[in-house]
């Protein structure tokens, strides 16, 4: 048992480290930091810097433009350009559905759509759920009926996240109505371009718009376009979601929102003192720092199981549980360590170009509105619910 | 030993249920929060002719209530219907006004819906910690009255009000009770600042500086000996006013999660039929029915003329609120799943009222400890 | 709406005060108090004295003995007594089988048993669950198999608290095999000398022993001791579990609990200054305050509900829960106050005979394993679990 | 990064593993439980001629372990097994002797079981502060050593020790770290009272009174400098291990909950087939798993020399320790119901077991306070 970084590994570090200090737009990075929008162009911009790099996918087999990295690295690579202020990877297009054509999809559709990825030619959406199947996925009834060389995609997605930035959408459809519901499934990749799609947009109970509902009337999508076979999609859905569940922790993401959190109770006062000396908020702050380093460690485990070959099952989803209830406990402390400065939300002061101020202390303004938006966590991804479900099957009950 | 409330008050609140039934839905709610005040005066003044703000205050200050209950039944249907219009900034701020200069015309002026009235107390580091007070009153050198300064901070309904009531130091250290006296200053006085905005759960409040604002002898109604007293006055029914509003907004989310449960199906059959979401609802009911009882209590010991008993009580009802606000807001939320999570649907904005609640006149981890505090001397 | 005790009930009040600082025996109050066992003998001497002043039942009817107290003197009773130090009385003859027999039993079984009750002739134990029915107690097995005046008893009971002590055992016992398991059930009163009884002792994870197991082996019972009608059983058994819950939540236990722990939390030290005076403890102790406030009141509204004519229904099924949760929760801060001092277990130092004596502050001794001893609060009586699916049930859920 | 034991390790915990399963049933358990030191003789004698008291020390110290991760793979394995003998004490006081005088006799016999050893620390009011020692140790008069006097609280197998280690005050206030120092003292000492007792798990330890005890000038095993830092390190060994032995028992207890889920019925199905039970059965392996990746941190950093970063591992641990530990106790009782309230049934006595570990060496409380004191350093 060896839990240190071996040399190789700091020295890696130190080059992520080098790389992002330098790399990272400054101006970037304080939105990030202040909780501020970030346009479509921002994202762009940073695959960009990082595609330059050869960075942006890590995870892919480097034949198709990913590194060699091990999981470790990868953590690494994540824990720096987390603490370097950088935005998170959008994962629709490189963790959700490159994995998914690097293992199922036809040679041409990796050369066709990866590439793409890489040089930010397309961004990706997903359309998994639909107004009528949220845990139960498998009910979805988006229908594509064959016709010659096409499928014609009759239906409704939801829950589309940053779907009216994307111009490509990898959907689940149902191809066969009868028999069990998980047998009648296709994967189909649609442009977004092609007639009868409409996106629009849901508007969250923060006040922004970040997912959406997508439309398909009539949708022409041709045959070729199906990742692997006709009502198999279930299988490719089922991988991506493991995939998914894994990411979810977002253990970098969270120390990063840790140390925010820790400074705010620095600066707050309570008593003529500091928050973070109240022995109340004190003691909550360090049982959630102890779940995380447990959680990196339980994270960890199932990175290097991964590496050595076996399935993380299980635990894949003890992390998506854990993590996003330790995520949410942090912005749910960020919100209390604010007091009544956790109540003003000036939403203008969030955009870029605004003068608009914000009220209150530096960054106080996202903190409220994103522990709302944050309750996503335990619903997205498959819910807390259904993990709970996994694993009392996974114990055989 | 009765838990029933008298005719008269049950009559109010069917009345007040009714009105929001038929002219508060949510859209109406949404509208009424982007106009610039963050509210609608003409709801303002219909609820005003409906007599709910002379429930408020005694008869000896114009109103027709006052008592505990009075206000635990209002509050209870303006959490029902999640009203932005200014109540609790009216009860703050008139509770003040009803202790200290009953027949003044600001107070009359309230109960008419023609006054709007703010109190403005909390400042940026007091945190809920009603003794610190940094804003500073002075005598004016010319001898007329008083000059204060200082910065006041989310004042409810600060940037609508016509008249505030100021919170500033006479004399004493900063956290001291004695020393604190409370003004009565026109908004649109020289030397003050105010700068209005959104709150997240959809009302407004306002920061306020005070720069040298010069009053009249008169603007004082309370001095050095009884600021203090008055303050917690007004905050302990602002306590049992949110906590009662926290209350009608659980109430309601839990009724329309069941509601839910009954409809939405998913592998085949309703959510609501699924034991492990059964459970979690039951826990939900179980600390409402808690916070009803714990808000009983607090309207019944409001009237107690012995503090520790009446503060007490206050300071457990708003623990209730608060942590028991913000069970039922992450469980509805999460037992509803995405559509919960939506600007189009009711429990988001029930969520976040709750939530926002426990930020109001302290949290409840501040009651918390004020209630051990409160308990050291009984058994 | 008005929460005040009337004049009349604080003289009621202070009538059963008097009486109880004089009666109580100070012997028996100090055995209560340092948690020791009690003998049958206790019980019994203090179920004599009260049944003496006419107390003992105060929920039965006048002409049975009871008293005419509405539910709040019954409430003002119930605290004084256990303020004074008097041990419970024994709910399975007084609050259990008696409201079962003066509803639905005959005039002759009332005749004959109620009065026993009183002078402690009888005592009774209860005959519900079974080795394969807990939760689920309508597929109980036990038969009763009719024969001319007897029905032949043949089955085994278990979880029969003190029935070591008792001369008779009222039971639910299977008189029809088929059709639904609730319409098959009837309810009968059997004397534990009767041939064929077997009561075996039930140790504890504390190492007490205060449960049984009670075994039938063709035990012959007239058919004069069935209560009620054949198969009819299941409806007496649920009016009976209906009386146990409201009566479980035991919020004057409670109150008693709660003093006795802030009593120890002032005198046990933490950093040099009394542990009540910690901002954690002293914040967990303010929690079970506010919560037991509050259940007090909700336990009020039940009763009111019930004096005006209401049923309880869902009232009851919350109050059983929260109820034992939060005396759950009291001796489990009274174990953490202790510290070290909540390990040792000096079982010989419980016995009021011994001379033993135990090691730690006063009343250590029984306080951990009365933590492990209450964990069967939320498992009995209904588990928790089934309230929680009663009060789903009763939502049309 | 490699989160696999060495081979010796693994066949170590192996063959604990089997001896156990062999040799140490429930009623054996309860057997070596009820003798009058609280535990077999015959057993500690196997025990240690399997080498497992030689695996809680270093090479320097005649033992061939000593490493966090022996420490917990051995304390997993004996919380799996619930055992009773005296193997924390053993590590406690043989940690000290490790330290501070590796070549004594005591020790070597600690290693080869002929002779108990045990840490008289704890005092009635110290409640896990470390550094509060009110027992007191003084130069004899006559020059040839010192004068012990005081009481010590809840000693580990205090009762069957032949020699104990005791930590007294020889300088400084009664908080201060400086000016401890500890003592061995052979437990047949004069002046030196002991009263063995059982504790509600079922193992035993003393109450010990020393009244002038006399010891010669060697008896000191580390002074006024040195006596807190062994004491540290002593506990911080403690801690490890009794995180580690609530896992071995937290594992046993899910995994007894899962074989009772498949063989209970109620209600014509499998309780495992409740969705409201399998939800909190994974809750409580989630946490199980979060203390299992914890105590791997623990293991990992207890050789660490930097102080700050070894005991907040130590103390994080340990408050998952007995925080989950308690959840697993009360939940595995709850989901088995009346069975697991029985004597004769496991799961009761891991509970018992479980719950009072939290009792020992600091509750979640007190490291929890700690974690958050270590951590101010930190970002």
């Amino acid at each position: 048992m060896d839990l240190n970084y071996s040399e190789e590994e700091n020295a890696f570090r130190a080059e992520v480290r080098a790389f992002m200090e330098t790399s990272v737009p400054s101006d970037l990075a304080a939105k990030v930091r202040g909780g501020k929008r970030l346009s479509k162009a921002d994202h762009e911009s940073w695959h960009a810097i990082l595609s330059r790099q050869g960075w942006l996918a890590p995870a892919w087999p480097v034949e198709y433009g990913g590194t060699d990295w091990d999981p470790v690295q990868r953590y690494i690579f994540e824990e720096e350009y987390v603490r370097a202020g950088a935005p998170r990877i959008v994962p629709f297009a490189v963790t959700m559905l490159a994995p998914v054509l690097i293992k199922f999809g036809t040679e041409e559709q990796k050369q066709r759509y990866l590439p793409r990825i890489l040089d930010g030619s397309d961004w990706w959406c997903q359309g998994y759920s639909e107004p009528g199947s949220g845990s139960d996925l498998a009910s979805l009834r988006t229908r594509a009926v064959r016709d010659g060389d096409e499928y014609i995609v009759t239906g409704q997605k939801t829950w589309t996240t940053l779907g009216h930035h994307a111009n490509m959408i990898f959907c689940l459809v149902r191809t066969k109505q009868d028999g069990k519901p998980q047998e009648g499934i296709s994967f189909l990749l649609i442009d977004m371009a092609t007639p009868g799609i409409e996106v629009r947009p849901i508007i969250t109970i923060d006040g922004e718009h970040e997912v959406n509902e997508v439309f398909f009337d009539d949708v022409r999508v041709p045959v070729a376009n199906r990742v692997g076979e006709e009502n198999k999609g279930w299988t490719y859905a089922k991988y991506l979601l493991g995939h998914e569940r894994t990411g979810i922790a977002g253990i970098a993401f969270a120390t990063q929102a840790l140390s925010n959190l820790k400074s705010v109770a620095r600066r707050q006062m309570k008593g003529g003192r500091p928050l973070i000396e109240d022995p109340l908020f004190a003691s909550r702050i360090a049982m959630t720092e102890i779940e995380l380093d447990a959680l990196r460690t339980t994270s960890m485990r199932a990175i290097v199981a991964a590496r050595d070959g076996n399935s993380p099952g299980i635990e894949a989803s003890m992390l998506k549980v854990k993590g996003t209830l330790i995520r949410q406990e942090i912005s749910n402390l960020a919100r209390k360590a604010l007091g009544p400065m956790a109540m003003p939300y000036v939403t203008e002061a969030l955009d870029p170009g605004s003068n608009v101020e914000a009220v209150g202390p530096e960054g106080a303004n996202a903190v409220s509105s994103q522990y709302f938006n944050l309750r996503k966590m335990s619903i997205y991804g498959g819910s807390n619910e259904i993990q709970r479900n996994l694993i009392a099957k996974s114990l055989g009950l | 030993m009765d838990f029933e409330h008298t005719e008269e008050r049950k009559l109010l609140a069917e009345m007040v249920r009714r009105y929001i039934a038929d002219n508060y839905d949510l859209n109406g709610r949404h509208t009424a929060a982007a106009l610039p005040e963050g509210f609608s005066r003409e709801r303002w003044q219909a609820f005003a002719e409906l007599g709910l703000i002379g429930a408020l205050f005694p008869e000896s200050a114009g109103g027709y209530g006052g008592a505990g209950a009075d206000i635990a039944v209002l509050f209870e249907e303006l959490g029902r219907g999640l009203v932005v219009e200014p109540f609790l900034a009216a009860l703050l701020a008139g509770t003040v006004l009803a202790e200290t200069r009953s027949d003044c015309p600001q107070l009359a002026g309230l109960i008419a819906e023609e006054t709007i009235l703010a109190l403005a107390h909390e400042e940026a580091d007091s945190r809920y910690d009603l003794a610190r007070v940094t804003t500073e009153a002075k005598h004016n050198p010319d001898g007329s009255g008083w000059v204060i300064s200082g910065a006041k901070s989310v004042v409810l309904a600060g940037d609508s009000a016509d008249w505030l009531i100021v919170s500033a130091r006479i004399s004493g250290e900063v956290t001291q009770e004695a020393g604190i006296g409370l003004f009565l200053i026109p908004a649109n006085a020289d030397g003050l600042s105010i700068r209005g905005y959104p709150t997240v759960d959809g009302m407004h409040a306002a920061e306020i500086a005070l720069e040298a604002v010069t009053v009249d002898a008169d603007a004082l109604l309370a001095g050095e000996g009884s600021g203090y007293a008055m303050l917690e006055r007004a905050i302990g029914a602002g306590l049992l006013a949110l906590s009662a509003e926290a209350l009608g907004a659980m109430d309601v989310s839990a009724d329309l999660t069941v509601e839910y449960f009954k409809t939405r199906s998913q592998f085949g059959k309703t959510i609501g039929s699924f034991q492990a979401l059964q459970h979690r609802l039951a826990d939900v009911l179980i600390e409402i029915s808690q916070t009803r009882s714990s808000l009983i209590n607090a309207a019944s010991r409001f009237g107690s003329d012995d503090r520790q008993e009446r503060e007490w009580a206050l300071s457990a009802v708003k623990v209730c609120a608060g942590r028991n606000g913000q069970m039922v807001a992450e469980e509805v939320i999460q037992m509803h799943g995405g559509i919960g999570m939506t600007w189009d649907y009711a429990v988001g904005h029930y969520a976040k009222r709750l939530v926002m609640i426990d930020h109001m006149l302290g949290d409840a981890d501040h009651h918390l400890l004020r209630v051990a505090n409160l308990s050291k001397g009984g058994e």
